[in-house]
């Protein structure tokens, strides 16, 4: 398998990544690379120019700042899911993580190259929406914060322009007394989400439910949600997951199939937060 | 464009020119023959590919030669130390952990991270942590005892 | 892969019609199309990119229009191929006017892929179809608000 | 003979270079002036060549040659051959379409995947990047994919040459009209219609070859990933490039499993040998992954209706079975023998049935080809059998175990008991089928665990337990019945024993292990047998200049029968020390016994070691008159008889309710595997057969759409078995040895692989029963979680 020929250049800057996007005809940012280089060895996509952004420093640091958790763009899954300060507040996103592939896969990709990506069947978008996570992107016209629900937009898509560079992923840690949880069920080779679903239940009833794998691309279930911070039992409020969506289907799991494992992953994890 | 990198591998440094697009296992393979580095697919499934970048597990066939610049590359062929084999070479060995042998080097690259960062894993975590490897001989169950062997002697050598 | 759809645009059934046989249109509407060139009666050479996720390729070919019943119905052939694998599309198009402003267009094909796409793109295939139907009715709404 | 080494547990000696590194696989190879080969192949299962472009290709840079069909047709070359006939019931000869290495313009398509041109270049980069500016032209056409709607009338055609799709059409056992009121007047008859899903081997080494002609010599090498370097050289040069054997060597270095795939003679081979010769340079060609997917060899892949009648005791009173094969869209070297001489002759399984029919029809469909894969047509035999037996205890209220203990055969070992000749053609050798299902249950814990399945059918994790006990015929085989059943060429194997004059051993075999272990397993009996340590001895094999002939290693024939030939030769090197012996020691060589390494005069403490022998034959100063100096010896063994390998497999899965995810959690497997030399790499290939079965069972199957496109064509979704799938697996055996084969050994390659499949599906269809879902009949492998949630949900 070999790509392409393409150019490559290490950014030592966002600064100097957003630059050298500007000025490429066609480049594409390399984060872990465990989306892009496949895509490149199959001859399924062929840009003029890489930009690899993991070296940037900036880019990398799990920390705690006034009552939000920050995570760093070029921080790998592994590092994620070993966080201290990550299982400490927000331990379904350590458990998420770790679900994530393989270990070779999650000591080399990056959460910012995996959300950059989108990839429908992908841990991290829903696990950023159930945790209502923001997502700090820098451009040629400087930096904005967006929600992750702004920032998913369809299916492989995002708001991200083709010069812009996710630095950091922001997310409230959640008060006291609040559980979470992350319910995958595999694709047995691939191990991408049949069906991953996110629940965080703060003390107050509110509830975030999400889903991978269900959809063209992840998303917060509003009827499940509502169901459940009014109180509904996990029954009940996981029997409206996944209506009014368009379900995917493919030959391990059809769009039936699918529906009702939504249901149930919904069951199981509301069940584990409640 | 072929671009200089200088990478470490098995302890010695090596300089040298590379087209942006070589993978790194490629590198590894046919520029530096360290042929103990096998591929055995194009979708990062198999494991077959895995050597050590800065300590931790990584799949060759997923990285380029280019972001390999300036790391410090382990792959099977430095594993033992001289004529000494690392415990889960010796562990493969006594086990029975290997039929083909064309995946061992990357399932041993794979259990030597595990190992590392889990020293007496159970069996289950022993699984689990070889998840990103095939093996199509051994039904798995002979690895899962060459871990543990080496676990075990490994943790004898730390206690003594 | 299935390909089916349906919308209610808001245009008489007469403009949609129009619109769909009109090539420029249609070279807007139709997702991915980059340019489309007449090459005989209803016969036209296509040239389109598709960048979806992790894909992003280059593809050519033929787009054919067959079966035409003004102003209801007509079959749209599409064959496009690309060196990772061709795409062979044939999809009926149906047109009902639901009332003097608003018309129900519905389509209904399988389009058959081959090659690497075939082989490798199965886990996400459902989601392509669903993206480009997705944008073929935006397009075209776009295209009639326009 | 001393067994110091023989039944123990020696440690390979061949690891040493396998977890250091320094293991070498084909691709590891760089000839010197070494080019790169990438073969452009069809993205279409059916379709016209119209035109070939080439022009853009051959200007790049870095080019070195561009080929086309065209070329190799103009230097009159064949296609590679099958290398079995199979005739028609009428007696017709089977068809037999060429496959051409490459696709010539003009030539029709018959999957994607067939190779259309070869593009070498002076790298891989060169070689990938000119190919996509080959332009093809293709005018495609319908595609039939599964055999049974092949041979339908107006099904797309694959050869002109095979009306109907029909390859050949075959029968075996009892006349049909007796079968036919065998089951009429059968008290119960338990029907299944079923599919034995088609399999991808996918050893981890992808398939690579490397074609070197040297002008100089007039002569070639290949080296290729083989089971079987000696019958690549035959049919390459015999049938398809027309050079002579003596100027072809083939060399099959390490080789990182092969399940059967790498038995066949692939045109890729071929392809780069001829190619070498065109450019007189060596032509590397390496398989990738995606590609492997749509030009390796697939298996299994039958369409089945199978009926099995029953008295009002549950004895078996006939067995009908009507079968459509698929064998893809060429003949593969085994393909015609995989579902005829090795299915349909083991339909007898260990029962007593009386009366046994297989109708076969066997296809061509627009698909890769089909042939052997790890147990060959006995583990579609195996599921057909022990699918009815479960279905038939649960549908006539028998426990599966008693209703196979009533119908066992009866004990027989080959010697006081002869052996048993089955309705199907076949004479098993010796067997104890009671005795292996009595351990398995005994392990099982048989009573507790139907309490346990009990309670859990109240729960939302139902339990179950599959049984399944198998017979296979391995030790492939005796060559005039397997020349009688069509095989183009014989089946003995070759064993060639040299002492060196210091006594140390170099042996040279026919087999060609491909993770199996022969340097260990083959230096333990040489050893014993000659009474030397374990590292005076060196195997030698895959490669033709150094070993006399060979069949390769494929059917668990290795030990069977190359192992054989070792001791033949084994024998003639102690008669012949014997009569160096007798001469050095003044006695008669009758008067001699040779054990632990010296030969003795009885009764005396004379004695004389066996590397004085050695000595001695290669200076022969002091030496018997009219003796032959030297001491080598080499054998063709040609055994009597396959040998049957048997045993029971029993699966306990647990079933999710809500999500129909199927968890194996024991597994048991009693093997007879006759006697062991080495027990840890006997259960070691248990083991690894068993994953390979349980894949199949629940994970693992090729997916065609209607066009013929194989849409799970990478490790992404085609799933094979992991660490975590699977348990640690509980075994245990018996050993009726062989009687009639020197070390009394049957073969353990594929025993794991025949007998777990059925387990696992009845164990998945008895925990549907536990929890109320009735006798569930006509699910598919693999038995994926929404298969299963269907079952419980229809």
């Amino acid at each position: 398998m070999i790509p392409h020929s393409f150019d490559y250049k290490r950014a030592s800057s966002v600064e100097e990544a957003i630059e050298i996007l500007q000025n490429g005809s066609y480049a594409k940012v390399l984060g872990g690379g465990h989306s892009l280089v496949p895509a490149l060895k199959l001859r399924l996509n062929a840009p003029d120019t890489l930009v690899d952004v993991t070296r940037i420093e900036s880019l990398k640091g799990i920390g705690i700042e006034d009552g939000t958790l920050v995570i760093g763009a070029a921080n790998t899954h592994h590092e994620i899911a070993t966080s201290a300060d990550v299982q400490n507040t927000l331990s379904f996103l350590a458990k998420g993580a770790s679900a994530i592939g393989d270990v070779q896969v999650r000591n080399k990709g990056t959460i910012g190259g995996s959300i950059a990506h989108a990839d429908p069947s992908a841990d991290w978008p829903a696990l950023l929406l159930a945790a209502d996570a923001s997502i700090v992107i820098q451009g040629a016209d400087g930096t904005k914060t967006v929600s992750a629900q702004d920032f998913f937009t369809g299916f492989f898509s995002t708001i991200l322009e083709e010069t812009d560079i996710i630095t950091q992923i922001r997310i409230p840690i959640p008060p006291e007394g609040t559980k979470s949880t992350y319910q995958k069920f595999v694709q047995p080779a691939s191990r991408f989400a049949i069906v991953g679903c996110a629940a965080v239940k703060e003390p107050s009833g509110a509830t975030r439910v999400a889903f991978a794998g269900v959809s063209d691309y992840a998303f917060r279930d509003e009827a499940v949600e509502s169901a459940s911070s009014s109180g509904a039992s996990a029954e009940e409020a996981a029997s409206k997951a996944a209506e009014g969506v368009s379900i995917m289907s493919d030959h391990y799991a059809s769009e039936d199939y699918r529906k009702h494992l939504a249901k149930v992953y919904a069951r199981r994890a509301l069940v584990e937060v409640s | 464009m072929e671009i200089k990198i200088s990478v470490n591998v098995n302890g010695k440094d090596y300089v040298r020119e590379v087209e942006p697009r070589t993978l790194l296992v490629h590198f590894l393979r046919d520029t530096l023959r360290l042929t103990g580095t096998h591929i055995g697919c194009d979708t990062s499934s198999c494991g077959a590919c895995t050597i050590h970048v800065d300590g931790v597990a990584v799949k060759s066939c997923t990285m380029l030669a280019v972001q390999a610049d300036g790391c410090t590359v382990t792959t099977i062929e430095g594993l033992a130390q001289g004529a000494e084999l690392h415990p889960l070479q010796e562990g493969f060995k006594e086990c029975h952990g290997l039929q083909c042998g064309f995946c061992t080097p990357g399932m041993i690259m794979t259990a030597a991270d595990l190992l590392a960062k889990n020293p007496s894993p159970s069996e289950s975590e022993i699984r689990h942590g070889l998840e990103g490897n095939f093996c199509r001989c051994t039904g798995y169950h002979n690895i899962v005892k060459a871990v543990q062997y080496a676990a075990e002697k490994m943790s004898n050598e730390v206690s003594a | 892969m299935q390909l089916t759809g349906s919308h209610t645009l808001a245009a008489p059934i007469e403009k949609v019609w129009q619109m769909l046989m009109d090539t420029d249109i249609l070279a807007k509407i139709v997702p991915g199309v980059s340019r489309l060139e007449k090459t005989g009666e209803n016969q036209f050479e296509a040239i389109s990119e598709i960048k979806l996720g992790p894909v992003s390729g280059k593809f050519s070919g033929g787009l054919t229009l067959s079966d035409i019943i003004a102003p209801s119905t007509f079959t749209l052939n599409v064959s496009q191929n690309s060196k990772i694998g061709n795409a062979d599309a044939s999809i009926k198009i149906n047109l009902v006017a639901v009332d003097a402003q608003q018309t129900e267009i519905s389509f209904d094909g399988d389009a058959k892929l081959s090659g690497l796409l075939a082989r490798t793109g199965q886990r996400v295939l459902s989601g392509v179809a669903n993206t480009l139907t997705k944008q073929f009715f935006s397009n075209f709404e776009e295209e009639i608000a326009s | 003979m001393s067994n110091k080494y023989i039944g123990k547990a020696v440690k390979r000696v061949e690891d040493k270079r396998f977890i250091t590194g320094k293991g070498k696989y084909t691709d590891d190879m760089i000839l010197p002036g070494q080019t790169y080969a990438y073969i452009i192949r069809s993205p279409y299962a059916h379709a016209k060549v119209n035109s070939i472009d080439i022009s853009h290709a051959l200007s790049a840079e870095g080019v070195v040659a561009v080929f086309t069909g065209d070329d190799i047709a103009q230097s009159g070359i064949n296609g590679v051959p099958a290398g079995w006939q199979v005739n028609f019931k009428n007696g017709d000869i089977m068809k037999e379409p060429p496959h051409p290495l490459l696709v010539g313009t003009g030539s029709t398509v018959k999957h994607v995947g067939d190779a259309v041109a070869v593009v070498i270049a002076e790298s891989k980069e060169i070689a990938a990047d000119a190919a996509e500016m080959v332009e093809i032209d293709y005018e495609v056409f319908d595609a039939v994919v599964n055999p049974a709607d092949a041979v339908k009338e107006g099904a797309p055609l694959v050869h002109e040459a095979a009306p109907n799709n029909i390859a050949f059409d075959w029968e075996i056992g009892n006349p049909k009209a007796e079968v036919d009121e065998a089951i009429a007047n059968s008290h119960h008859v338990t029907s299944l219609e079923f599919v034995n899903q088609r399999m991808i081997p996918n050893p981890i080494e992808p398939r690579s070859a490397i074609g070197l002609y040297e002008p100089s010599t007039d002569r070639y090498t290949l080296y290729t990933s083989t089971q079987n370097p000696h019958l690549i050289r035959l049919l390459m040069c015999a049938f398809v490039l027309g050079i002579p054997e003596h100027k072809v060597r083939v060399v099959g270095p390490d080789v990182g499993g092969g399940f059967g795939s790498k038995i066949f003679h692939y045109t890729e081979e071929a392809l780069v040998t001829w190619c070498s010769k065109q450019i007189e340079r060596p032509v590397k060609w390496t398989s990738e992954r995606s590609e492997a997917f749509i030009t390796d060899a697939h298996g299994r892949d039958h369409v089945t209706h199978a009926e099995m009648g029953f008295d009002k005791e549950g004895n078996v009173t006939a067995l009908r079975i009507k079968t459509f094969a698929n064998l893809g869209a060429y003949l593969s070297t085994f393909a015609p023998a995989v579902p005829t001489y090795l299915h349909g002759t083991l339909l007898q399984g260990l029962y007593t049935t009386p009366k046994i029919h297989l109708d076969m029809t066997c296809a061509f469909t627009h698909t890769n080809a089909v042939d052997a894969y790890r147990g060959a047509g006995r583990p579609e035999a195996t599921y057909l059998l022990e699918r009815l037996m479960d279905l038939a205890a649960h549908e006539m209220g028998i426990d599966p175990v008693e209703l196979r203990m009533k119908n066992f055969i009866p004990p027989f070992d080959g010697v006081n008991q002869p052996g048993y000749q089955t309705q199907v053609a076949l004479q098993y050798d010796s067997g104890n089928y009671q005795e292996v299902l009595k351990r398995g249950v005994a392990m099982l814990g048989y009573e507790e665990f139907r309490k346990a399945q009990a309670e859990a059918a109240q729960s939302n994790k139902l339990l179950g337990v599959g049984f399944s006990t198998y017979v296979e015929a391995c030790g492939i085989a005796p060559s005039a019945v397997v020349g009688a059943l069509g095989a183009r060429a014989g089946l003995y194997e070759v064993g060639q024993v040299r002492v060196q004059p210091t006594g140390k051993v170099s042996v040279y075999t026919g087999a060609h292990s491909h993770g199996q272990g022969h340097e260990t397993t083959f230096a333990q009996v040489v050893a014993d047998k000659l009474g030397i340590p374990l590292e005076d001895v060196e195997i030698h094999h895959g490669d033709t200049e150094t070993v006399a002939f060979g069949m390769g290693t494929y059917g668990s024939r290795s030990l069977a029968v190359g192992g054989s030939a070792i001791v033949k030769s084994l024998e003639k090197i102690i008669e012949k020390g014997a009569k160096i012996a007798a001469h050095k020691l003044e006695a008669n060589v009758d008067d001699l016994t040779f054990a632990d390494g010296k030969y003795t005069v009885n009764g005396t403490d004379k004695s004389v070691a066996f590397g004085d022998i050695a000595l001695t034959a290669y200076i022969p100063h002091n030496y018997p008159a009219g003796l032959e100096p030297g001491l080598d010896f080499s054998s063709f063994y040609d055994p009597a008889n396959f040998t049957y390998p048997f045993g029971c497999h029993i699966a306990v899965v647990e079933v999710d309710k809500e999500t129909g995810k199927v968890s194996l959690k024991r597994f048991i497997a009693v093997d007879d595997v006759g006697n062991v030399i080495n027990p840890m790499i006997v259960d070691g290939q248990i083991h690894g057969g068993l994953a390979q079965g349980i894949g199949q069972a629940l994970l693992e199957g090729a997916i065609f759409d209607e066009n013929g496109q194989l849409i799970n064509g990478s490790y992404m979704d085609y799933c094979m078995p992991r660490a975590d799938d699977l348990p640690m697996f509980e075994l245990d055996r018996t050993e009726t040895p062989c009687p009639h084969n020197p070390l009394g050994v049957k073969g353990a390659g594929e025993a794991g692989c025949i007998g777990s499949t059925p387990a696992v599906v009845n164990a998945v269809l008895d925990a549907l029963w536990s929890g109320g879902f009735g006798h569930v009949k006509d699910i598919l492998m693999p038995t994926t979680p929404e298969r299963v949630w269907r079952a419980m949900n229809s």
